[in-house]
């Protein structure tokens, strides 16, 4: 996946998202994209950029900032027969629409017994580390996955971004699409370059609800996804030059969660640390450590560790922000205490 | 805009199935509650909100309204299920949790969706304004006939869900009448303690679009004003806002004492019980002859007997089932 | 204190409420209460009872359904010297206002840098078992432990009722009080009838932060919260019929959460299971699990259980439902799978 | 209701600090952010939202209120917080993310707070109108003066929250103002593009409570307007709604390239900006004369070169401190 070779076609995340929607509007009629500022300004994260201009305000709509109206419109929409894609700008600002994520888009099938679906895509961006404080830098990712009936995915570079992408726009039920900020490519925003990989131009899916062993190892299992599989890239590397094997697995998916592929990453290695970017206690870390204990102890030469983001605010000022952060030295430092 | 005979005697029709239909809910719900009220125990087990006294709303909005159309609907949903022509039976079967039900058990009385005749439902307050935008807006960009209604009550309106939706509807010149229940009632607070205005029609300004208030539960009026809203949304003129002042002749749910109901108020209510004065208008209007409003009454008696006794008669689902249509298939 | 002594004075986990709410009115002129229908009515789950005949409408304040314009009104008449005490009626609808909640109560302090405080208590009604179906049962115990700068405490039982919303008052940060509709002691509702013991009539507090062994064992611990103790003491009392020493805990309270109570005792019984009726997936059940984990693996005698309700909508019919809630049965299932 | 000249030349000056201070912060704020502009760099990181060219508002509106009232502000909030009288050199220190700032570096440029002077703020759109109707309700229930005001932009109107609120400060008539700043965008979206009525003062009749619209940023008619405003809360008569034209004379944050604005709109604001604007009228009023209003503003850079210097020299946090101050201590 994070190829590296010359000559070849390496995308943004962010054009990679754009790119498999237009691509997909372009077959399909159904899809159209509301949000706010994804028309004229492109996205404030750029994952829109060029759609109006080839599809018009009709199908690529700015909306009001009423996240509850909008969101819940494209539920009323997908029920309808359409597909839409909406976009809430920061996962931060969940908290003013989720009833219309968690108790509507993702459980009205269930209640109409499976006589509709829900084909929809909230795509939101997540993550922090460029000083936004608060309420711009959370991940967020344990507060969806945690509730059913939605799907939850997260990219960690553009060949997922856009496979992601299209297999969640022909998905007949709810998919939450969470991208990082920090991989989405955007100068201004700073980015991982490890997310710019090969993408091919025609489309393609990639499978939702399966994680990808990104690098195979025999000592240790990292465990991510999103910003927190490049700092298990980088921390593999660092160990490797110590004479340690880590494999890395990119969880791709919360929801559906391939338990699977850990299990059996921890049954060869032995070893489990869990790297997430949101917030420690009650989410993706506990998660990921309980599937490999509840399903076999034995397999544990010792006690799983977690690299996360502490239970607090996040902090403005850098130096208390990227105190807090997971990065690679952490993770090498907690196998270090394994 | 006046119904027609016809439309007069299907609004008649659907006021009485609705009213039998939630006369025998509210007598089978008892089953297996006494003599301790346990909401847990009996046929029909959790929370029920009975809409006697609310029919004219429901078949004076749904008279006008083609099985294609979207009705969003409340926790108080029966009589705008049954105005929109939800099937009986089944219906009947999911509020007895039974698998034939329209969801085969899993939504129950606050979560009644066909989607043969597009009736969605939801028991968060406000939360069926957005969806009916989205259906709206559906519509008008597959350029397919079709409007939207979403219907809510008079305490919902203070939810920041309506407020949102009421100013996308009119932004984008949606299909969409936002038809608001004045029952006075928001469970036991009263409209005058919940809302800065006496009348929620005004609020229709702060949107640009046209607002109408209906006293006195009146079918007619509901028809004319309803009809005309309708219309406009046809012709692409976009949004309207009804709110109807209607009777809650029962308590918020069963179960509740309504101790916080002014005495005699109730009893006011009844004397207005919208189903006999109809019948009457009827009569004095010459639309129909006693024996004939007998025969509607009777046929809407046997409708709900026969969607009561499927519903009994029909098996539960599976346990397993619970963990099944959580996805699209 | 599950205690069942004849001359006691036992109180309803309503009632309880309801009681150390007013007892702390009659003391602090800044402690008020909003909410829906929680005047006239009492609370639609009672732990309101008898306050507006006491206290008056001025300070029992019956709310429009706006749950995000009281929420965060209480934040600012919080920061702005008050003690309020405000009503959620079902948590199920936090969707509609988990902004105020999340983004804005449980982090004012941490924004301010400490200058101001938020004493403030939200309560929330939660639980399923009596057929209220998918907005109306859930009970999201992960979701708001999951998010920094909130307290988040469910008692199982009126003397813990009383003395938590004693001590939430007292706090100067904010405490979610979670109550368990079953735990309630509302006839309506059906009732758990271990959870109406002997409270005392004078104002006390029960520590936040704190579990509690409700019984000792040796063979396994059985860790919940709110109804989930009810079904653990019960499970232990089936155990203890078949030779079987089962230890139960008794959370209290999930932040803080007393990991080293828990620690402590799977050290002792190398056994835990853990009994939540929240979600599977991403909440309780696996920061439990992991805490115990990561703490140390080589105490554990066997994989670690988790009886928890699945990862889907809460179905309405009857049976359906008790399919998916935890109970007794499953968890002495679950210990003899060990 | 007119300014004296003593609370005209208090506008001047704060009008005056707030431009410095921006244009102070816009500087530094590309320091290390060329030759690539990376939001992450320099010495204040992060989004930056100027007020630039709304500083009308702030001062017209805050010359009304003591240090006990409260003020809830947005993501844009540098001139709000000047006109509220915010501590400068903590505020400073604060974008910078020193300890020495108001929160210690924890909060930010859009996590203002000083409560000193009663002063919160918030990064999410309409967040602070509930909490400005809590603290009001606060004063009212303690029986103590105090009013609040709640600034939000033309775009966040149509967020849930402020419709809930306003219903509620109506229903319980408190003394809270809701200011909202039009400066025409709601970042790239222009408020005809999200808002169904082209002025939200008509918004009011929504809650029954006064609505105005102040035209092209007059600092007088915005002192007048919302002088009667606060009056009538601090008289016990409830709440009001202010819709004030203004302009952003940046983009909405920095590094926005402002593709979406119109060509000439932009020059066309800053043909009126507002301060050498009220320069003139001061002079032609002659309220002061030329030395004096120099004066005012060397001064103004004084005071803000002070603070920048200051939050220059000042500390960053010990690392351990993002762990502090979660709870009250
Ligand atoms: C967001 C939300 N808040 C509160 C409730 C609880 N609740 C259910 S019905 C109701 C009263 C609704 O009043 P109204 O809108 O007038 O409808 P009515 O019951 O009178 O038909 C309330 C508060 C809810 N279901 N959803
Ligand atoms: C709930 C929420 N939605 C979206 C945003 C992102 N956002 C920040 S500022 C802004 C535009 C606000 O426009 P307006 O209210 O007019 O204020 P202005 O920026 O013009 O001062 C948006 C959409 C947010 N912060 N909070
Ligand atoms: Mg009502
Ligand atoms: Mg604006």
């Amino acid at each position: 996946m994070l190829d590296t070779k010359s000559n070849e076609r390496r995308l943004t995340v962010a054009r990679a998202m754009a790119e498999s929607i237009a691509q997909e509007m372009r077959v399909d009629d159904r899809v159209f994209v509301m949000g706010e500022d994804i028309g004229d300004l492109g996205g404030v994260f750029g994952n829109t950029r060029g759609l109006v201009e080839e599809f018009g305000k009709d199908r690529i709509r700015d909306t009001p900032i009423s996240e509850t109206a909008f969101i819940s419109a494209a539920v009323g929409a997908a029920m309808d027969g359409m597909r839409p894609v909406v976009e809430l700008m920061f996962v931060d600002f969940f908290g003013v629409c989720f009833d219309a994520i968690y108790n509507l888009m993702a459980k009205n099938i269930y209640f109409s017994g499976g006589q509709s679906s829900v084909p929809m895509v909230l795509m939101t961006s997540t993550g922090g580390g460029y000083s936004d404080a608060g309420q711009h830098s959370q991940c967020l990712y344990g507060s969806f996955a945690h509730l059913p009936g939605m799907k939850v995915v997260s990219p960690s570079n553009a060949y997922d971004a856009k496979g992601l992408m299209t297999a969640a726009m022909r998905d007949d039920s709810p998919v939450i699409y969470m991208y990082h900020k920090g991989l989405q490519g955007m100068g201004w925003l700073g980015t991982e370059p490890g997310a710019n990989v090969n993408t091919p131009e025609s489309d393609y899916t990639v499978e939702i609800g399966k994680a990808k062993v990104l690098r195979e190892g025999t000592d240790v299992t990292l465990v991510g996804l999103a910003m927190g599989v490049h700092n298990a890239l980088k921390a593999a590397d660092n160990l490797a030059e110590q004479g340690v094997s880590a494999e890395v697995i990119d969880l791709v998916s919360l929801v559906p969660l391939d338990r699977e592929t850990v299990i059996n990453s921890v049954a060869k290695t032995g070893r489990l640390i869990v790297v997430d970017e949101d917030y420690n206690s009650y989410g993706v870390s506990g998660e990921i450590i309980t599937t490999v204990c509840e399903h076999d102890i034995s397999k544990l030469k010792a006690a799983p560790k977690r690299v996360t983001y502490p239970d607090v605010p996040i902090p403005f000022a850098r130096n208390m922000e990227q105190f807090c952060l997971p990065n690679a030295d952490k993770i090498v430092a907690a196998y270090k205490d394994m | 805009m006046s119904p027609t005979k016809e439309q007069q005697l299907w609004m008649y029709e659907n006021m009485v199935v609705s009213r039998r239909f939630e006369e025998s809910i509210e007598k089978i719900y008892m089953e297996g509650k006494s003599p301790a009220f346990n909401m847990a125990n009996g046929p029909i087990p959790g929370e029920m909100h009975l809409s006697n006294g609310q029919e004219p709303v429901a078949v004076g909005v749904c008279a006008h309204l083609t099985k294609d159309d979207i009705v969003t609907a409340t926790h108080r949903p029966h009589h705008q299920a049954i105005a929109k022509g939800v099937d009986l039976k089944k219906m009947a079967a999911e509020i007895f949790g039974k698998v034939t039900g329209l969801s085969g058990g899993r939504g129950g009385h606050m979560h009644i969706f066909d989607s043969n005749v597009n009736f969605a439902c939801s028991g968060i307050i406000a939360q069926g304004c957005g969806p009916a935008c989205g259906a709206a807006l559906s519509r008008k960009m597959q350029n397919k006939p079709g409007v939207a209604v979403a219907f809510l009550g008079e305490g919902a309106v203070n939810q920041g869900a309506f407020h949102e939706a009421m100013n996308l509807a009119a932004v984008w010149k949606l299909p969409v009448v936002f038809v608001v229940e004045d029952n006075a009632w928001g469970i036991s607070v009263s409209k005058a303690d919940s809302t800065a205005v006496p009348r929620n029609d005004v609020r229709a300004a702060a949107y640009g679009m046209p607002g109408h208030f209906i006293e006195n539960n009146d079918p007619y009026a509901i028809f004319e004003i309803a009809g005309q809203a309708i219309e406009r949304a046809r012709a692409g003129e976009g949004p309207t806002l009804i709110e109807i002042e209607t009777f809650r002749l029962a308590g918020h749910f069963m179960g509740d004492a309504e101790g916080y109901r002014p005495e005699g108020e109730k009893d006011a209510l009844f004397e207005k019980d919208p189903i006999p004065s109809m019948r009457e208008r009827l009569l004095a209007d010459g639309v129909s002859d006693a024996a004939g409003l007998d025969k509607i009454e009777a046929d809407a008696l046997a409708r709900v007997e026969e969607a009561i006794q499927f519903a009994r008669d029909s098996e539960y689902a599976p346990d397993e089932d619970a963990l099944t249509s959580v996805f699209a298939a």
